[in-house]
């Protein structure tokens, strides 16, 4: 659910990210998409365009108003949609024209890497840093480093599996639950409770990354169930997760209906089917 | 009381021929008892019929009525402005209500749905035995209240034939022997000596085959 | 739970499935209905002692009528679930959907008791 | 002597508080509000828990019928929730209880719950958004909840709560609550109430398994609780029914049960037996075998405690037929084998030698045990505990704690299962209510109704439809407003409107508006389950005066909006079929009376022993007028054979009190040598004829109930040289015998006692329950006399559970010796020129042994007194052993099938003093839900018979589950609306369709079929 500018913008870039996807590993361009905030990055680019700083051309820039914008599932979007890397770029700490918004960024993409690292994806592809509107130098020198830094990655092949992950990891960002927690985790941590008491903060990031990690694996899970059936050994390999931390996983999945069990008599390894 | 089969159902199609304006008639009197033509099987009977129609796609008006009997005539009579509405009256009494409605009604068609089976007694829900062959002459109490005319296959009079083993009739495994059950009923009663008694040989007449027979009571005509 | 069934499926509440008439099965696909199946406890577990075990006698009458005039016995069902089986409730929507979907729509829909 | 019967508060004081204090809201709880309640008490049930249901909501199925415990016990549940006078407090705890009987002051402790219980729907919104995953405690921590939640999916109240502890107080809760329930600031809060009486059933926890650090539990993950297995096995457990184990998901094909897992051991001080563990596991055995056929259960045990009513039955089934495996022997161990996650179980096989076995999966059954914080309640309120923690009573007065007024049952007084729980509980609000019996009605109210306003059926009718969003759970998926819209068109609809909640009160207010502006004549509300809405729906519309039964429902939400979640469109096209079938039904709805029936408030006995006698006076004690019919000529039955229970308290002593009491009571009248001869009528009137010897004189009683308590008698032995030599004689005459002086048992050097003779074979199958602790009575009793006796007890399995186990041990200690035998070899009894030889099969020694006692002493089985003609008389059924069937196993114990007949004592099964003395207190809490009122209300969905049409096949006769349809003197078939429970079987069968059901009438189920196809 990407809406309105956002939405239209990635698309807009897509068919282009789309061609060199054709092109192979030989001849390596890597794409990049960054996100500019409007108050310092941004200007900080302009600044690097009006002080002549070359850097390469791989970048394919989206002006938002402010770093916070940016959701956490434009992430896997923009990767999904043919991208090698994104880099999103603030205001540094403090100067936030909305005070607070490049804090919140941090803490999501933060988050967000971890996730891409858990998941198998690598959290090389995704760079979260701070421009302020003097520094066209610094903005120069961020785009050729993580140019570089893509470039010795590789481009982004998005494998049936990558692809899985990415949408599993997608559809978990979108739901409400998550959006709410990844929205008022920074308030929880810095203010006052329900109860007007003060939360612990490792139990708020515990909760949040739990609440992520089991989303995203239930995803993944009705993913590979749509291909057949599968016993739980079989989803905790495709998961790449070990078979005590994908029971659960699976207990969950049954208990909402949302999986169930295929009918057979004598086998010992039950298998796990999607519910009609 | 009588005791009766559904017909088929495609034996009941057949027979209706061309016929689609059919009043099925219901009789509450033995064929209600013995689940085959109460108001309840000619609602099933009437809505198979529906079923089928519709299915084939045709034109059909189906009524469901039910007598309090269809032997006597007052009952038959109140439905008169009915049945002109109707191409034929499917009957769900036993054979003497079919023919009393077709009487009434001639020369309307009139259909037996009912094929009338025996005179008999519930054994348990949903279970009817023969009992009785309505011969006219009843001798029951020389053989122990059994019917050796109704309940054996060959309507011996003088004890079993050689066919009976272990109780059973030789017609029918699943069947008792009915002289093995007077014999038991007649020693059980201590009345074995009936048993010796020489039944003369049957007077016919008082039954079928002394042609359709015909009661009056003299002190009961109007 | 919020199991999914498919959304054809109606139903009409009766205190016991000893209640289900046969005449009511029928007027039901006189009326169109493409399928009927009658729910009830687990045969042992009625709470009328035995209603369930006669209503099951009941659809197997009425299969074979359905057979006599060609809709098919396989239209009616009678199923046996507790109250803490709603998985299996949706189970046998979805099961019997599908049978009746397979089968067709019921054939006794073309018409209507038409003649005055 | 003992006379701990503290039920009478002593005179000369103002009237006692009519209500009583329930502590505790399991099953026991429930049974014991639901009848105290329906006998003019206000009850306050309070649970720890935020719902009620107690243990018994996990389990899957019961013992020995297989019955789905949720199925069975959610009508009680939604019964105590709903009844006007109990009000249930759950998450709350009882912090004191000062004042004296029948004038208390209790101090209740309500914790704070975060979601108003007025507001919250139920709808689970708050669950589904909640961020936070904890282990659930409802499914034992085999799957995980939200921090907000229901403990499971039926629950009453149906009310969510937060748990503070893992709250991360994020505050989605709050915004995703249509309802406005969530309220972080709620807080406890303490409350004082008065009551007349306290009743104690705060039930058991489970033995904790890692105490027994042998066994690996909480270090294999494949070792598992009997009630994590029991929730394994249960279709709303962890994993829907399907048999997995822990470690890898797998099913597991060789299952142990270890038996006796906190119980019957010494060193965790838990030396009881815990009773029920025997038959659960059998019980989990089958059903998992039920479940998948390849699973090959073995179940350790020391001896197989089958000692209830059809239990044996039971268990040779499972051994004989259902490939069970049973093994007699204690597991020392258990490892788990390296790489496999199996488990090796050590154990000692039959040679005696230590064997080992692999299974993939171990289930200890473990015992139950008083929580801590039971404990700490006992303590705030004065209740001592016994040494093992279950609260301390005395044997003939099982029910009474050791404070006056504060009664208990269920498990708390000893381990038990659900059947005994029950009756218990009954028993208990006998005694409860026995001691307010002045105060009945002063407290619980009955509701006063405007007049209803007259609806005749040719009356046009006038619906007016309500459609519920129910927050966003409808109309989420279902286009509410189109659903209204389309119901304003349909024929007689008057009146559409949509409601955010309808069940909220603002919308009830609505309702009785539009009800009187519009003139409705009929309502129909289109939301949720009329299971759990109608009733509520119903009071609205009489309320407003309209006939009950002129309201109707659609289910859209739970049978449409919850799972057609994904197809919306058609979930609303179905909202709307819906709709108009409930317009097609309601147009035919019809006010349906109900007929106020006078109840003849007195009682009728059969049967003066302990269980009569104690019914009889407790009836009396409230107020009732008793007939109590003895055949003999002397009361007492049974009890004048019984000298000592095994703890030790005089009978005869308490026999006598007994029977003075009983006479002297002038409500009591006891009529001796007398017999019943005939019996008629129903519930609330009955008439029986009396005859009483020796000048046969003729009575006719007419009472409102019937208690059958006709008891019992050891049966007299067949072989073992009984009545041949008077060196054999049984465990009746043996006592007789010991309680008839010392100097006999002096010069007894050598006693053989043989246990099961007559019972445990083909022609009885059943156990007789009350014999090993009888030998367990002699034995230590012969002992006392003459400790150099020697005894040997040969046994098939010893019987001793619950608080009888330490008897057991006990006599192990003073050595008395016990022998097994096996029923393929029994001991025999012969003659050796002068002296008697008892010969059997010493399975230690493994060979035949044979020795010559002074006395053998059989242990003989319980048989039911000549009871058939009275069975007949009364038409309620036997076993094929003879003693009375109950109308349920499990939740109906003391009732029979027949509304007002109950039975009492050992003429339902054989039962120890103690039992039959709960079970009489039983009885009478039963019959006081009728003798309480002054008259029945009986009719509406009732079958109705249209003499005119009726052929009087006899049917309806022989189909009706509850015989009641006759075919009257005008041979017309008659149903009486006192006894037709509703069903419809006959209206569904006549086949002169004569018959139909009330609100269920065949036009009104086709016109809802109609209106399912049209449009």
């Amino acid at each position: 659910m990407i809406d309105g500018q956002g939405a239209a913008q990635t698309g807009a870039v897509q068919a282009d990210a789309k061609l060199h996807q054709a092109e192979g590993q030989a001849g390596f361009e890597p794409r990049i998409l960054s996100f500019l905030c409007n108050w310092c990055a941004y200007a900080g680019a302009d600044l690097a365009g009006i002080s002549r700083f070359q850097y390469p051309p791989n970048t394919r820039v989206i002006r938002v108003m402010c770093s916070g914008r940016i959701d956490p599932a434009f992430v896997p979007r923009a990767l999904l949609a043919g991208f090698d890397g994104v880099m999103i770029l603030g205001c540094h700490p403090g100067d936030c024209h909305y005070l607070s918004g490049n804090i919140q960024a941090e803490r999501k993409m933060t988050f967000l890497k971890k996730l891409l690292a858990g998941e198998g994806i690598g959290a090389g592809r995704l760079i979260l840093d701070w421009v302020s509107a003097g520094e066209g130098q610094r903005f120069a020198e961020l785009v050729r480093d993580f140019t570089g830094q893509i470039r010795s990655l590789g481009p982004f092949r998005v494998t049936p599996e990558a692809e899985g992950t990415l949408r599993a990891i997608q559809t978990a960002l979108e739901g409400e639950r998550i959006r709410w927690m990844t929205g008022k985790a920074g308030e929880l941590l810095e203010k006052d409770n329900v109860y007007g008491e003060r939360s612990d903060p490792d139990r708020v990031r515990e909760v949040l990354e739990a609440t992520v990690r089991d989303e995203l694996r239930k995803n993944r899970i009705l993913r590979f169930l749509e291909t057949g059936p599968l016993t739980a050994a079989e989803i905790s390999g495709k998961l790449a997760v070990p078979l005590k931390e994908t029971l659960p996983q699976l207990v969950a999945l049954v208990g909402e209906g949302r999986i169930g069990f295929e009918p057979a008599e004598e086998s010992h390894q039950p298998r796990y089917v999607k519910s009609g | 009381m009588i005791v009766g089969n559904r017909k088929e159902f495609g034996e009941i199609l057949e027979k209706l021929g061309t016929a689609r304006r059919v009043l099925v008639l219901g009789c509450n009197e033995c064929v209600t008892v013995c689940g085959v033509g109460g108001e309840r099987e000619v609602g099933v009977l009437a809505s198979e019929l529906r079923l089928y129609w519709q299915k084939e796609g045709q034109d059909f008006a189906v009524k469901e009525h039910t007598l309090e009997r269809q032997c006597d005539y007052e009952y038959i009579d109140a439905i008169r402005p009915l049945t002109g509405e109707y191409d034929v009256i499917l009957s769900m009494a036993c054979g003497a209500g079919v023919q009393y409605v077709a009487e009434a009604y001639k020369p309307r068609l009139v259909i037996p749905a009912v094929n009338t089976t025996f005179l008999g007694v519930t054994l348990e829900q949903g279970v009817w035995s023969e009992r009785c062959q309505g011969c006219g002459s009843c001798i029951v109490d020389m053989t122990g209240g059994v019917c050796p005319i109704a309940r054996c296959a060959k309507s011996l009079l003088n004890g079993p034939c050689g066919g009976s083993s272990g109780g059973k009739c030789e017609i029918d495994r699943d069947t008792d022997c009915a002289w093995q059950l007077i014999v038991d009923r007649l020693t059980e009663s201590g009345q074995m000596e009936r048993y010796e008694e020489i039944q003369p040989v049957k007077d016919w007449r008082t039954g079928r085959d002394g042609g359709p027979r015909k009661r009056v009571r003299e002190d009961l005509k109007l | 739970m919020r199991l999914n069934y498919p959304s054809n499926v109606k139903v009409v509440k009766v205190p016991c499935t000893g209640r289900v008439d046969m005449l009511l099965i029928l007027k039901a696909f006189e009326s169109g209905v493409d399928g009927v199946y009658v729910a009830g406890c687990m045969e042992g577990e009625c709470h009328y002692l035995r209603g369930n075990l006669r209503a099951r006698r009941r659809v197997e009458q009425v299969k074979k009528l359905l057979d006599e005039v060609g809709l098919g016995g396989e239209r009616v069902e009678m199923f046996n679930m507790s109250a803490s089986q709603g998985q299996r409730f949706a189970q046998f929507a979805r099961e019997m959907t599908e049978r009746i979907r397979s089968l067709g729509p019921s054939p006794a829909k073309k018409n209507k008791e038409v003649l005055p | 002597m003992a006379t701990v019967e503290n039920e009478e508060v002593k005179g000369g004081q103002a009237k006692p508080v009519g209500a009583v204090l329930v502590v505790g809201g399991g099953i026991g709880g429930m049974q014991a509000s639901l009848d105290l309640a329906e006998s003019g008490f206000y009850v306050y049930l309070v649970d720890n828990a935020p719902t009620i249901g107690g243990v018994m909501s996990q389990l899957d199925k019961t013992f020995p019928t297989n019955d789905c415990a949720m199925c069975i016990m959610s009508p009680k549940l939604v019964g105590t929730g709903s009844h006007r006078n109990i009000r249930v407090i759950t998450h709350a705890e009882v912090k004191e209880v000062a004042g004296d009987p029948g004038d208390f002051e209790a101090t209740i402790l309500r914790k704070a719950r975060y979601i108003r219980p007025d507001k919250c729907t139920g709808c689970g919104e708050c669950a589904k958004h909640c961020p936070v995953t904890i282990a659930d405690s409802y499914n034992e921590g085999m799957s995980r909840r939200a921090a907000v939640y229901l403990r499971y999916p039926q629950a009453i109240p149906k009310v969510y709560l937060i748990d503070r502890e893992a709250c991360i107080g994020c505050g989605l809760c709050e915004r995703v609550c249509l309802a406005g329930a969530v309220d972080y600031a709620d807080e406890a809060c303490q409350e004082k109430i008065a009551v007349g009486s306290v009743i104690l059933a705060p039930g058991f926890e489970v033995f904790d398994a890692a105490r027994r650090p042998e066994f690996g539990y909480g270090v294999y993950p494949n070792v598992i609780t009997s009630l994590e297995f029991e929730r394994i096995l249960s279709a709303t457990g962890p994993h829907r029914s399907h048999v997995l184990r822990p470690s890898d998901g797998t099913i597991p094909e060789r299952i142990a049960f270890i038996q006796c897992v906190g119980s019957r051991d010494k060193k965790c001080g838990n030396d009881y037996c815990s009773s029920v563990c025997c038959m659960y596991s059998v019980k989990e055995a089958v059903i998992a075998k039920e479940h998948v056929p390849f699973i090959k259960p073995t179940i350790f045990y020391m001896d197989m405690r089958a000692y209830g009513k059809g239990f044996d039955a039971y268990y040779e089934r499972a051994k004989a037929d259902q490939g069970v495996r049973f093994v007699k022997s204690m597991v020392s161990r258990v490892r788990q084998q390296q790489g496999t996650g199996n488990l090796i179980v050590t154990y000692l096989d039959d040679q005696g030698k230590a064997a080992e076995e692999v299974f993939d999966l171990v289930v200890l059954s473990v015992g139950m045990t008083t929580s801590q914080a039971v404990r700490d309640t006992a303590a705030r309120l004065g209740v001592r505990l016994n040494a093992y923690g279950f609260c301390e009573t005395n044997p003939l007065a099982p029910l009474a704690t050791s404070r006056e007024g504060i009664y208990v049952c269920g498990a708390f007084q000893s381990p038990k299962d659900i059947p005994e729980t029950v009756a218990q509980a009954s028993g208990a609000a006998a005694a409860a209510a026995g001691g307010i019996a002045a105060g009945r009605g002063t407290l619980a109210t009955k509701k006063e109704y405007p007049p209803e306003t007259e609806v005749a059926s040719a009356e046009e009718p006038r619906i007016g439809v309500f459609v519920c969003h129910c927050g966003i759970n409808i109309g989420s998926v279902v286009n509410v407003p189109s659903v209204k819209e389309y119901a304003a068109t349909l024929p007689n609809v008057v009146l559409a409107d949509e409601n955010l909640y309808t069940c909220s009160q603002d919308t009830q207010e609505k309702i009785k508006k539009a009800i009187q502006e519009h003139g409705l004549n009929r309502v129909i509300v289109a939301s949720c389950s009329p299971r759990t809405h109608e009733p509520m729906f119903r009071e609205t519309i009489r309320d407003a005066g309209l006939n009950k039964f002129l309201f109707e429902m659609a289910n859209i939400r739970d049978q449409c909006s919850w799972v057609h979640m994904r197809q919306k469109p058609e979930a609303t096209a179905k909202a709307k079929h819906l709709v108009r079938m409930a317009v097609a039904n309601a147009r035919l709805n019809r006010s349906l009376g109900e007929t106020a029936v006078p109840v003849a408030q007195r009682a009728l006995i059969i049967g003066g022993g302990v269980a009569g006698m104690t019914a009889a006076l407790r009836l009396a004690g409230q107020g009732f007028a008793v007939y109590l019919v003895e055949k003999e000529e002397l009361l007492g039955g049974n009890l004048r054979n019984i000298h000592r229970t095994i703890e030790g308290e005089d009978v005869q002593a308490f026999l006598t009190d007994l029977i003075d009491r009983v006479s002297a009571e002038p409500r009591i009248h006891v009529l001796t040598g007398s017999q019943v001869t005939e019996f008629g009528g129903v519930r609330g009137n009955f008439t029986t004829a009396v005859t009483t010897a020796p000048a046969m004189t003729a009575q006719k009683i007419q009472h409102g109930v019937t208690v059958v308590a006709t008891g019992a008698e050891e049966e007299r032995p067949e072989g073992f040289l009984y009545g041949e030599d008077p060196r054999v004689c049984t465990q009746q005459e043996f006592e007789g015998r010991l309680a008839a002086g010392g100097e006999e048992a002096a010069g007894l050097r050598e006693v053989v006692m043989i246990q099961c003779v007559g019972s445990r074979n083909e022609k009885r199958p059943s156990c007789s329950r009350t014999c090993c602790a009888t030998a367990l009575k002699n034995a230590l009793a012969l002992k006392r006399l003459n400790p150099a006796a020697t005894i040997r007890v040969l046994y098939r399995d010893v019987r001793s559970y619950g608080m009888l186990e330490p008897y057991y041990a006990q006599a192990r200690r003073e050595g008395v010796l016990f022998v097994r035998y096996e029923p393929e070899a029994p001991p025999v009894v012969a003659r050796e020129g002068d002296s008697l030889t008892v010969s059997f099969a010493e399975p230690i020694l493994q060979e035949q042994a044979t020795v010559k006692p002074d006395l053998v002493v059989l242990s003989s089985a319980t048989v039911p007194r000549e009871n058939r003609e009275l069975a007949n008389l009364l038409k309620v059924p036997r076993t094929a052993e003879g003693f009375f069937l109950e109308a349920h196993a499990k939740l109906r114990p003391v009732d029979f099938a027949s509304d007002g007949i109950y039975v009492a004592g050992s003429a339902h099964a054989p039962k120890l003093i103690t039992e039959s003395v709960s079970q009489a207190y039983a009885a009478v809490a039963r019959a006081c839900t009728i003798l309480s009122k002054e008259n029945l209300m009986v009719g509406g969905v009732v079958a109705v018979v249209d003499g005119e049409r009726c052929a009087a096949c006899l049917t309806c006769v022989r189909v009706c589950p509850y015989d009641v349809p006759v075919v009257n003197l005008r041979g017309e078939a008659e149903i009486d609306i006192v006894k037709c429970k509703g069903c419809g079987t006959c209206a569904a069968e006549c086949p002169a369709r004569a018959i139909d059901l009330m609100h269920y009438r065949g036009e009104q189920l086709e016109a809802k079929i109609g209106a399912l196809v049209e449009g």
